[in-house]
């Protein structure tokens, strides 16, 4: 079967994202935390004026990465990455920051995750080792974002599919998840089934069932999975 | 500095520290090294107190910041939602040697400012039926899951600003705001470190973050 | 004014009157006629719709601002604190013609802010015990009564601020700022009436008062 | 028996207890709000810096009413008197303006009452008579100040004792009450007792239990109500 380079996955990935994003801003701005690591990539390729992005440590309007030199030590993102402002950017306290996200006013979120079952649960924040603890702001993202997106590589490590049938691991919030985006495939959680929007044009229907621990519904307006 | 503008609240580290006790709740600001008070958390790590509770997001990584005060053994329970940047806080959870409560940053967040706002717990979706909802009450509204987060409280704060009037109204700088001004309504006792220390008058009364009611004691930053 | 700045959000009063329709429950803003959004309640109190369920403070005095929407008859429910200066209301209820839902002020504010930031309900020492605690759980925490307020959220807010940017951040005038931050973040449609409309980035970013995230309509205060 | 005409027992009530604030702030910052009538007269008799004047409708350091023609209409305290900025003041909204009464960092509330029990409950928001429908932040401020001062002649219209046995009337606030301060005399309430601390110079303590309903207890070191 088709193997993609992480790298190409990621990119595949989050530029899906950012298409979404901005077919959803075009008639209206758009509010989005992203999580750490792949997820922030969405950022780079989101061309529109209408999305803004928010940082739960207390920031909308989060810009580009600062540039070498010219880093602000105590502008970050929750990522701790040193970044700029944006033009009518705002500050405030983390309970009004928090409160934009559990109160619903976050249009979409996304981030990484360990396992997604086809439930729309998500485990995404501990594998209980006893060597983690921590928990941060990913309980209250996924229960207080209006539209939860799930950017992943589609099979784990050792080769293990992370959409299963039910999670093994603790869970980060149930029936949560709106879009799981992979680089072979793309779900969308709809009346409470996985329905597969879109498969990657390098691989079989059956190749993906074979990935794919979750039982998922194929949508009858099956499209190509296209950046 | 010379004759640098004082403060009634004006206090050096160490008359400040001596305020501080064992067996203390304390909450301590800042996210991701911004916010936090520095130059408190580094000469609380120095004093012969133990038995402490610190209520903080996270507790900076080994032997620095807030982590010297686990290396040094004063910890007793940790309050707070991110310890993966100090491997030592799961290895003395594991070794029984602290107690550590997990609550989701948001809640986390929520829950000091009830405290200071007289909230005694508040109804959130966040968590509920997690493993952090353990011996949390639950209950619906609207068909939905949510639990009960009690208030966060302390004795004492340590937080940090950018300046401070001379009344003590503060203002911070851009993301280092975090928890600053929430902290500062849940303690007993407040004690700010401020970068510098400016005329009452000075701050738009639109844009003090911390009016000085909140504050009690002010140390400048060294 | 020749070429005023405008903003994407920005529409006519009566677009803006148009969103809204019989049966909602509209938040409006104020305090004893400082930071009210006059000139919305009195286009409101014109419209052809009633059973409307009013959250404010208070409700203006008989036929002037809020109160010409109940001389009007547009009104189902009154949820706020202090009518004492609008006889009309008492008469109303007395007669049967509306209820009306006395929350203490302090509740009312927490519980517009609770809705605004996905909190279901929380428990207030204020009124325990009282008349105004009928048909609300109590409980005790730490021996003292506390009993359950819910959040109040609405379909509409209508507030008033001194300034917007073009992206729809606000920023208010001393004691006008009362309700109006909180009112911004509990309903799904926001409108508010501004004064004066200004470039995105002239407001320092430590002083916006509401993010632009929470205003959806902008009308411009004639 | 003695009696005191409205105006000059209002003066009394309030220099006493502008007294007590200025005492008491004497080695800290003293933070109070004051009820609409004559506990806003407290202010013109405190004569500190450390006193600082909260309205709950969203302002720390609340200045003297404006002069006329200065008004600002939009700068008002909760009495809706137009008022004037100090140095130092702070604009807030309603939810932290009620989270620094409520959350107990508001040192003294002063405010009138229709009446007080003995048991130091306090009624003052409504005389049912089906014509008021408001209670303000009342509730909230009786909760919620550390310390809570009624202000109040000592008798009704009617003569009738204000000091009352047990509340008839509908309570704000239950046990709330740690000082009343009439024409006639000083009550603290201490372990559950209402102990009288003061009594005026014109009266007996006869006289004074002719006109007080409530059962108190008479302190050892009974002290000359002054202003």
């Amino acid at each position: 079967m088709f193997q993609m380079d992480e790298e190409s996955a990621k990119i595949r990935i989050v530029k899906r994202i950012a298409r979404e994003f901005m077919e959803m801003s075009a008639e209206k701005n758009l509010f989005v935390n992203l999580g750490v690591g792949t997820p922030t990539m969405v950022a780079d390729y989101v061309k529109s004026d209408n999305v803004f992005l928010q940082a739960e440590n207390g920031m909308l309007g989060v810009g580009p990465a600062a540039e070498p030199g010219k880093e602000d030590p105590l502008l970050i993102n929750a990522g701790r990455v040193k970044v700029t402002e944006t033009s009518g950017c705002a500050y405030f306290d983390s309970a009004t920051s928090f409160g934009m996200i559990r109160g619903g006013h976050i249009d979409a979120t996304v981030i990484g995750a360990f396992e997604v079952d086809q439930e729309g649960n998500v485990a995404n924040w501990i594998i209980p080792n006893g060597k983690q603890l921590g928990v941060g702001g990913a309980m209250d993202l996924v229960a207080g974002a209006k539209k939860v997106y799930i950017a992943m590589p589609h099979t784990n490590k050792k080769g293990q599919p992370k959409l299963v049938e039910k999670c093994a691991l603790p869970i980060t919030g149930y029936g949560e998840v709106d879009v799981v985006v992979t680089e072979y495939a793309l779900f969308r959680f709809k009346e409470g089934k996985m329905v597969l929007e879109e498969i990657a044009p390098e691989i079989t229907l059956d190749e993906l069932k074979e990935v794919t621990a979750a039982e998922f519904v194929v949508s009858e307006n099956l499209g190509v999975l296209a950046e | 500095m010379e004759n640098p503008i004082t403060s009634k609240k004006l206090k050096t580290i160490e008359e400040a520290m001596s305020l501080i006790k064992s067996g203390d709740r304390i909450l301590v600001s800042g996210f991701g090294n911004s916010g936090d008070p520095k130059q408190l958390v580094a000469a609380l790590s120095k004093q012969p107190i133990k038995d402490l509770t610190i209520i903080s997001n996270d507790l900076g990584s080994p032997g620095i910041g807030l982590g010297a005060l686990l290396t040094a053994g004063m910890v007793k329970k940790l309050i707070g939602n991110y310890y993966n940047w100090n491997p030592e806080v799961a290895e003395a959870f594991n070794a029984g040697k602290i107690d550590v409560e997990l609550v989701p940053q948001g809640s986390f967040a929520e829950g000091i400012r009830a405290a200071g706002v007289g909230v005694a717990a508040f109804y959130t979706p966040t968590a509920a039926g997690t493993e952090l909802s353990k011996g949390k009450d639950e209950r619906e509204f609207n068909g939905r899951k949510y639990i009960l987060q009690e208030a966060i409280k302390a004795d004492v704060a340590l937080i940090s600003a950018a300046k401070s009037d001379t009344l003590g109204n503060l203002v911070y700088h851009k993301t280092a705001r975090n928890f600053n001004p929430l902290m500062a309504m849940a303690a007993e006792l407040v004690i700010a470190e401020v970068g510098e220390i400016v005329p009452a008058g000075t701050f738009d009364p639109e844009c003090i973050a911390t009016p000085h009611i909140f504050v009690d004691v002010l140390v400048r930053r060294g």
